[in-house]
């Protein structure tokens, strides 16, 4: 610590009002906008042009500052511990000689970046004044207070082409050739039609039938039909003697097929 | 000048002002001064509100009087308006004021299905269109068509009800470059043209006018009608 | 003309439009225009924008040109914001205007400051900002000055974590009377001075990434662009 840098502080503190503002500088920590504010503000007292401020002399100037808030027992945020540390490490490169075989910048590097960035930032201090000063719509110019409406005409123009116009034609039309797959059954007796012909037909009990006697009429004389017919038939007797319902019975081979309801206490 | 609310912003005019007290501002600054109220102002203004804005001395009818002359026969005007005084667009620059934007969309699935259904099977009823599509026609869909001018209402069918029929009109013809309607490529065509690629099964190929419709459904009868030579 | 869809609509204008489509008004007529066009809004407008609505073959560019020297010196002038025109009143007559004055929020100084920092460093990264400012940046900073309008976000930089960008918009320059990003007040000395660089702490060697002066998102076309000698 320099001889200046303590008799400044002991005269910072020498009057009553004066310390009163010393600690409205310290208790209003929040007021500035983090370490490099403060160093900025800092650096007025030196009242010379950034570019030749005395780093060392604002790093103490900041140490003493952290130094100040702890007695006062003010909570000082992380960051500007981080820079006080940071700083107390520059104050030791700038006196200290440089040591030859170590690497990375020296103390006078580190200390005109800072400067750099406490210059920059005052520069940007600068401008956002000169820009919130310069004449602004809204205070100092005007837009038109009576807007006029811009109506939009929006002519949409729909386009579809002969190609569209067939090939949604030809979309319909394909769908009706497939809905759901249906074979020609012009000529086709399903087992399904005979079995509710048949059931709907033997009751319970009774005599031998042919099961020929169960083919509908229509379906006789055609042989494609008669032969879809009989197969169905034959198949649904099978089903009902499966389902229990009715016995079958053939005195020989080829002979006609006789079916007989199954009586209901058979089951 | 009490009426200004920040003097301590605009020291310079400030001052200004306040050496123009006595001495009213010439008569090309006290346009100036209106022309800028009147453009700002979100509604119309009487001389007397603009006086009260200017410096002392102003005279804002006569300098509204300078304006107005100023802006004869340019793109926008003074325009009185009552007791008041407003700029307004050149009434033959109305034009300008809108904004034309157009954008081409495409027809929707539904619209151009009815359409081609239209074509193929008019005079075709609402009905009639349903049956094909499968599902039924919203209300927009006809009426977008009957706007874009490519179908018109025909007769009314002598079925119970007396449905009206929808046909397509010269406009539509124009549109996909159609002499007739009867150009319109049958299934055959369709089918060489690749867009009926499935199969369907044989002996199941309508034609356009193939489908066991009534006669009525028959479009040639009542085409040659509409745009017969 | 089968490809105009409602020809009939605007018969008038239409046959006006085609009349002209091969001479185009008089240049005064397109003073005119330009001048009802800029009246009547309060956005700014592109040449672009207003040619389109023009008839066909005016130069709304050249038609501007006139009506700016016409306004000088007036009430109202012809500003250029950003590749946009538009009138607004003479600053000088603000004093005129305190009642259309609307109560403008305060922005805080971090606010300010932020701002300040996009315009003469954009594009900008939020490190950036605090790297100048030296204390983090709100959320609300960033949020209030997007939702003035005053900045947007820009390309995002092709450095890791690709962080996104800020800059100033036509909104900004609108309202601070720019014309262009390049008119900002001390920008050539700020960046002889070279405070305008991305200076790297001494200790950090600049990869070919650090500062985002790669390639492909290289700052330097942009600014060059627009703040460019």
């Amino acid at each position: 610590m320099s001889d200046t840098a303590d008799r400044q502080d002991d005269d910072m503190w020498e009057t009553v009002a004066e310390r009163r503002a010393a600690e409205a500088l310290i208790v209003d920590v929040d007021g500035f906008e983090g370490p490099l504010d403060l160093l900025l503000t800092l650096s007025r007292t030196q009242k010379v042009d950034l570019r030749k401020i005395s780093v060392l002399k604002l790093a103490e100037q900041y140490l003493a500052f952290v130094e100040k808030a702890r007695t006062l027992r003010i909570e000082l945020a992380a960051d500007y511990l981080v820079m006080a540390a940071w700083l107390a490490f520059l104050k030791s490169r700038l006196l200290l000689p440089p040591d030859p075989f170590e690497d990375g910048p020296t103390g006078e590097e580190l200390a005109a970046h800072l400067a750099y960035q406490l210059e920059r930032l005052q520069a940007m201090r600068e401008k956002a004044a000169q820009l919130m000063a310069r004449d602004r719509l809204g205070r100092d110019r005007f837009q038109r207070g009576i807007p006029e409406q811009i109506d939009t005409a929006r002519t949409v123009t729909y386009t579809a082409s002969l190609f569209d116009l067939m090939q949604a034609y030809a979309r319909l039309r394909t769908r009706d050739d497939f809905r759901p797959f249906v074979l020609d059954r012009d000529s086709i007796y399903t087992m399904e039609e005979a079995l509710d012909r048949m059931r709907g037909m033997i009751g319970y009990g009774g005599d031998w039938v042919d099961i020929a006697s169960f083919i509908p009429d229509g379906w006789r004389r055609d042989p494609k039909k008669r032969r879809s017919a009989t197969a169905a038939t034959f198949a649904a007797s099978l089903e009902l003697v499966k389902a229990g319902r009715a016995t079958l019975r053939q005195s020989d081979t080829f002979a006609p097929i006789q079916l007989r309801p199954r009586l209901r206490d058979e089951q | 000048m009490s009426s200004d609310p920040a003097p301590e912003e605009r020291p310079n005019e400030r001052s200004e002002q306040e050496s123009s007290l006595f001495q009213a501002p010439p008569l090309a600054e006290q346009e100036r001064m209106v022309e800028a109220m009147l453009f700002a102002s979100a509604e119309p203004l009487s001389t007397g509100e603009m006086q009260d804005r200017m410096p002392h001395g102003c005279d804002a009818a006569e300098a509204v009087q300078l304006l107005r002359k100023r802006y004869q026969g340019r793109g926008v005007n003074v325009v009185r308006v009552g007791d008041t005084w407003a700029i307004r667009t050149a009434a033959d620059l109305g034009f300008l004021m809108s904004r034309e934007t157009s954008e081409t969309r495409k027809l929707s699935r539904a619209a151009i299905e009815t359409l081609a259904i239209i074509a193929y099977h008019q005079p075709c009823t609402r009905a009639e269109i349903e049956e094909i599509r499968g599902v039924s026609v919203s209300r927009g869909t006809i009426d977008l068509l009957i706007e874009l001018e490519w179908i018109r209402f025909g007769r009314r069918k002598m079925t119970p009800g007396r449905p009206v029929t929808y046909v397509v009109t010269p406009g539509f013809l124009d549109h996909f470059g159609l002499e007739t309607p009867r150009d319109l490529p049958g299934l055959k065509e369709l089918r060489e043209a690749g867009l009926l690629d499935n199969r369907p099964p044989p002996g199941m190929i309508p034609g356009p006018e193939d489908d066991g419709e009534d006669d009525s459904f028959d479009p040639a009868p009542d085409q040659e009608d509409m745009f017969g030579p």
